[in-house]
């Protein structure tokens, strides 16, 4: 205490000192930016792992009858997979492992709001995976990642299991929205207004307010599954006067806003990367940052577009229609202005970027099945087929994971100092294009034709697409097979990245890589946005950064 | 950074050349979705199957011409704004921020765009709505893992395909037996879930004789993707009345009360034990004997459960009376042995009950 | 004099009591500043709201009463 | 010793106290935020079943006597008047006052858990209202409460602490962020009970 009170500074001014030993700093660190790397080696696991399954769901479904695995291993097998891309791959990567990563830095604060809470959320992530991935020893839950009961009331007793980890997995989430919105409203840097916060910033401000409040939604909905699988307390069960129905609203109350937990952040990286590149401001900066909040917003008003055929009376759905059609104009917003951006570029073709138009292009296209499922009367044709599949896959897949690989190509150099290899990268980029296309383009017209979803045997008619579709996915894999090969290369051999290989003008390219413990020795005060080219930096109070000065702080015991 | 501001980019001549191959790309896919035979690939088995069909071709269309335009856009900008070997390494784009009227235009126009779409979907939607309610009333039930129907006059269930007369209205009540299922017919662009304890009702005119695949689309169980029937829809009216007639003579002697839902009041009054006898035979031994309590197979054995002083309450933990034995046969119960099913999942009428629970009572130790 | 009455009559007295002093709480600290200020203000409010609601419950106005039994 | 510590700090501005008490504030200010959605899901299941199908209440369940509920609910509501007083005390350094409250505001809550548990002793052996065995009423309505509960008895266990902190002096005039936490959670759990008393008993 005595110390704070010698020099009257704030939380800006206060240095802790970098803990020693191994365990400390690396494992139950309170680094944001080593839990930043923790999320992302922990989340790249799990993708490593859904992958094999996805690689086991398409296998099976080689051939019309299946015969890879048994059905009730495929239903096993598919549940698990979507359950951990959602919940332990792409939500975690993006916000818990990216957020963390970057955005404390780029408001240019020293640290989360709270760095032991932060340090929990983390750790609550690998065990809550564990636990889901455990479920296979007792029988995994069976009915997808949507669990509608009753039929998950009949699972086998992985499904409890299964809760119990999404409720975990939640709680994380839920902590980590709490921290970063916090941190987003108090702590950013003097001069930081919210009109100069970069994109990426915003994405993760529109983010945080969804983890914090919808998460908490589902956790009530997984709470009572739980205890009506446990306890036969009929929250559920039609039979004792429970309603099913009821878990598709609570459900889908959380899990229509994940999607966009799962694509504002990617936005956000997008809006980073393609200026960076293009060596020009993006365009449209305040249209950008406002349409991420319009479309938290909305995301809260729109969830019964899941259940157009669950029953619900004609007066309700049309509402929800609506909305869901009006979500599109602020994304669509989005995508033109990115477009836009490239105009009059002098356009730099690193991985990183190929990867952010890669985005464009992909999810416009799951974008634009969106609209077509929000339209009741075509949804009544395509709803629970091979038609959702594709469209799911574009938004998150051409969505989310281009958006992670965008950021992992674009950060890498600042959370190892070295440089991905470029040409691993194109390589990587230009298979897992193809592969992609190839595995996901397939099922719109597979579904429109009468594939339902969720099946493990299907008519022999769409045999040829679900092979196409089976080698395109090899294709896809194999491109991941790259990618991961590519990290383990360069984290070891990759060349030395610098402070700012890319030229970008945020500020964790104005701190070295990687940066130090306390982020920034003086924090620097704002002046405006930094995405104009043309312009100085417009930050004051780096030029100490990139020597070997001391912090002007004395480190703060504490 | 050194003051280098490049030269505005006029919007020059390659741009409009860009935008007319898109615009006649854009066209070229418009007509593209309006001529495209989907009937071709897939019957449009009733009326509004059409509309659901110009949906779709309008969304198609609009969309595509939409993706073309962007990804055109996109690829061009991309070839015509790199940065060339020529260029200095520090050579940065022109610094366009922001421009107004380009903004409005393009959030005015997807709103209207989105108006528009909404008038459209919401005048098909009340199409497929206010399709005519008399006509065949049928009843689908969905059960692991079989769709089964119920038609006027017929008694109990027909659990083979669905028939239809051609361009008769049909108004079809969706319910389910045990879990949710999806009854979806893409011949007919129809679906609705058919979830437990709730009826939801989908009308339709079929316009087209054929056999069309009935699909479960909700996840329902382990066999969830062999759950497939089919729904013949025939054009010769006599011969329609043959197949009904034959169920109807069929199922003459099934019984044909609905079973008991949760909650609806049992009387148990009237109850017929030489009826629950039978009843017994048929739906109660898998899983129970004849037999004093400690003869399990399933459950207990059931010979005296309510004259047993050994076993005064019921597994529920209530008393053994008639009501609550009633209460059981209605709503089932699961427990550490397994689960008994429900009246529904059982086929058990109110009357079934009061039948098996007279039958119960005159069993004595 | 049964049990019901005795806890009728103790949510009606106590109900006053704390329904008083929940809006006297509010008015004193109506000008006060501050977020948590703003919060305890609103729940001081929705506070004396469940205390009247409490003692409508103990006079009989609203809530359900079983007939008396023997 | 523990009235000696209430004098007021040197006159120097901590402003790291400030802008973590700012920090904290807000953090804990969101946290109830999200455990009120996870109270308003429950709520809107229950709604949700208590308005689709069989009415209310559903058969074999009698309506909740309203009268032992009344005067349980008004404990609680006082337990929340004695703590927003115990605040006031302290923040005017009247730190005896502030402990008499305190622990009245403890007394008052494990009455009110008391209360419940009498409550549930009558229903669940009295009127064999069971948390499984009385469908979708004794799902709500013992998740419900008994999730409040665990609320009120968490509240209890942190406030007992706050007692002995404040005995041990770790709050000043200055620095009391710990007793504004404990109050805005104190009345937070009271507002939920007037929800939940609202939407059982007399709805």
């Amino acid at each position: 205490m005595s110390v704070a009170a010698v020099h009257s500074g704030g939380i800006a001014d206060h240095i802790h000192p970098e803990p020693q030993g191994f365990i400390r700093r690396y494992v139950f660190s309170l680094d944001h930016k080593i839990i930043g790397i923790q999320y992302l080696v922990t989340g790249f696991v799990f993708f490593m792992l859904s992958g094999l399954l996805a690689e086991t769901i398409r296998t099976q479904l080689l051939n019309p009858n299946g015969g890879f695995v048994s059905p009730e291993t495929y239903n096993e097998v598919y549940s698990i997979h979507g359950s951990a891309m959602v919940w332990l791959v792409v939500i975690p990567l993006l916000t818990g492992g990216f957020g963390n990563l970057v955005f404390p830095v780029q408001i240019g604060a020293r640290d989360v709001a709270f760095p032991w809470l932060n340090m929990l959320s983390f750790w609550i992530f690998p065990v809550s995976g564990l636990m889901l991935f455990s479920s296979f020893l007792m029988g995994a839950p069976t009915a997808g990642w949507m669990e509608y009961p009753p039929v998950s009331l009949q699972g086998q007793a992985g499904t409890s299991m299964w809760a119990a980890a999404i409720f975990l997995v939640g709680v994380s989430s839920t902590m980590t929205g709490l921290n970063f919105l916090v941190t987003i409203l108090k702590m950013r840097a003097p001069g930081m207004t919210f009109t100069r916060m970069p994109l990426f910033v915003w994405g993760q401000f529109a983010t945080a307010p969804l983890l914090m409040i919808a998460t908490t939604a589902l956790a009530a909905a997984l709470a009572a599954l739980f205890i009506n699988r446990e306890f036969g307390v009929p929250f559920y069960d039609p039979t004792k006067g429970g309603s099913p129905v009821m878990w598709q609203h609570m459900f889908w109350f959380y899990s229509h806003p994940a999607v966009y937990i799962m694509i504002l952040p990617a936005f956000g990286i997008i809006s980073e990367v393609l200026p960076t590149f293009a060596r020009k401001s993006i365009f449209g900066y305040k249209m950008i940052a406002f349409s991420s909040a319009a479309i938290a917003l909305l995301g809260f008003m729109v969830w019964a577009h899941h259940m157009f055929t669950s029953g619900l009376a004609p007066f309700l759905q049309l509402p929800f229609m609506i909305l869901t059609y009006i979500i599109g104009v602020p994304t669509g917003i989005k995508i033109f202005s990115w477009t836009a951006t490239l105009w009059g570029g002098k356009i730099h073709y690193s991985t990183a970027m190929l990867f952010a138009i890669g985005f464009v292009a992909l999810f416009t296209l799951g974008g634009i099945t969106g609209i077509f499922l929000a339209a009741i009367p075509f949804d009544l044709h395509v709803h629970g087929t091979y038609f959702i599949v594709g469209h799911i896959h574009y938004v998150l897949v051409g969505g989310s994971m281009m958006g992670i690989f965008a950021g992992m190509y674009y950060w890498f150099p600042k959370m190892s100092g070295r440089l991905l290899n470029e040409t691993l990268g194109k390589w990587h980029f230009w298979l897992f294009f193809i592969g992609f296309n190839g595995t996901f383009i397939p099922m719109h017209w597979l579904g429109m034709l009468g594939m339902p979803r969720e099946v493990a045997t299907y008519d022999p008619q769409f045999t040829f697409w679900n092979r196409f579709e089976t080698f395109a996915s090899y294709l896809m894999t194999f491109a991941i097979l790259i990618f991961f090969v590519n990290i383990i290369w360069s984290i070891r051999y990759g060349k030395k990245a610098g402070a700012n290989p890319w030229g970008a003008r945020t500020l964790e390219w104005q701190v070295p890589s990687p940066p130090h413990y306390y982020n920034f020795k003086h924090v620097p005060t704002v002046y405006g946005l930094p995405y104009d080219f043309s312009q100085p930096l417009p930050y004051k109070g780096l030029e100490e950064e990139l020597t070997d000065s001391p912090p002007a702080v004395a480190a703060g015991a504490h | 950074m050194a003051e280098q501001r490049a030269q505005p980019i006029a919007v020059d001549r390659g741009f409009w050349t860009v935008t007319l191959v898109l615009a006649v790309l854009a066209v070229a896919s418009i007509v593209f979705w309006i001529l495209f035979p989907i009937s071709k690939y897939l019957p449009e088995a009733i009326i509004t199957a059409r509309q659901v069909d110009t949906m779709f071709r309008f969304m198609a269309a609009s969309g595509s011409a939409l993706y073309v335009f962007i990804v055109g856009y996109l690829i061009y900008f991309s070839i015509a704004f790199r940065a060339k070997a020529t260029d200095p390494p520090d050579a940065i784009g022109v610094q366009i921020h922001d421009n107004p009227k380009l903004e409005f235009w393009w959030t005015l126009l997807p709103a209207i765009f989105v108006l528009l779409l909404s008038v459209i979907s919401v005048r098909i939607w009340y199409e497929i709505l206010l399709e005519p309610e008399n006509g065949l009333v049928i009843q689908a039930i969905g059960h692991q893992f079989y769709f089964s129907f119920r038609y006027p006059n017929v008694n109990g269930e027909i659990t083979d395909e669905m028939h239809l007369p051609l361009g008769e209205p049909v108004t079809l009540n969706l319910t389910s037996a045990d879990v949710i299922h999806g009854f979806w017919v893409p011949a007919m662009r129809l679906k609705n879930d058919t979830v437990p304890g709730l009826v939801t009702t989908i009308r339709f005119t079929p316009q087209l004789a054929g056999r069309y695949e009935i699909i479960c689309t909700q996840f329902c169980g382990v066999l969830h993707s062999q759950m497939h029937k089919q729904v013949l829809v025939i054009e010769d009216r006599a011969s329609f009345d043959k197949w009904y007639q034959g169920w109807q003579q069929r199922n003459a002697h099934v019984s044909n009360a609905l079973p008991a839902a949760p909650g609806q009041a049992i009387s148990l009054q009237g109850g017929d034990a030489a009826a629950g006898k039978t009843l017994f035979a048929q739906k109660c031994t898998a899983c129970h004997k004849l037999a004093p309590f400690d003869q399990r197979l399933v459950g207990p054995g059931l010979q005296g459960v309510l004259h047993d002083p050994a076993h005064p309450n019921l597994v529920n933990g209530k008393p053994a009376t008639p009501e609550n034995v009633a209460g059981i046969l209605q709503n089932g119960f699961t427990g550490s042995l397994g689960t008994m099913p429900n009246a529904s999942a059982n086929g058990l009428s109110s009357q079934d009950i009061a039948n098996l629970v007279a039958f119960l009572n005159t069993l004595k130790l | 004099m049964n049990a019901a009455i005795i806890e009728r009559l103790g949510a009606v007295i106590a109900g006053i009591v704390v329904a008083v002093v929940a809006f006297y709480a509010l008015y004193k600290d109506w000008n006060s500043t501050g977020v948590e200020n703003q919060v305890f203000k609103l729940m001081l409010l929705l506070l004396g709201i469940g205390a009247i609601l409490a003692l409508l419950a103990g006079l009989n106005v609203v809530g359900f009463a079983p007939p008396v039994k023997s | 010793m523990a009235v000696a510590s209430l004098a007021p700090d040197a006159g120097e501005v901590d402003q790291l106290y400030i802008e973590t008490r700012e920090l904290r504030l807000q953090g804990f200010l969101f946290f109830l935020i999200s455990d009120c959605v996870l109270f308003s899901s429950f709520i809107f299941a229950y709604l949700y079943m208590r308005n689709s199908g069989q009415g209310w209440p559903p058969p074999g369940v009698q309506r909740l006597d309203v009268a032992f509920a009344a005067w349980n609910s008004v404990v609680l509501f006082g337990s929340g008047a004695t703590m927003h007083y115990a605040l006031e005390n302290f923040k005017y350094g009247h730190f005896m006052r502030y402990m008499w409250f305190l622990l009245a505001t403890i007394v008052l809550g494990v009455m009110f858990l008391g209360g419940q548990a009498y409550e549930y002793n009558h229903l669940i052996f009295g009127e064999h209202v069971t948390w499984a065995g009385s469908g979708i009423f004794g799902a709500s309505f013992f998740t419900l409460t008994g999730m409040h509960g665990f609320h009120v008895f968490i509240g209890v266990c942190y406030l007992t602490v706050l007692v002995l902190q404040s005995a041990a002096g770790v709050y000043t005039r200055g620095k009391y962020f710990g007793i504004t936490a404990g109050t805005l959670y104190w009345h937070f759990v009271d507002v939920i009970w007037v929800v939940l008393f609202s939407i059982f008993y007399l709805l």
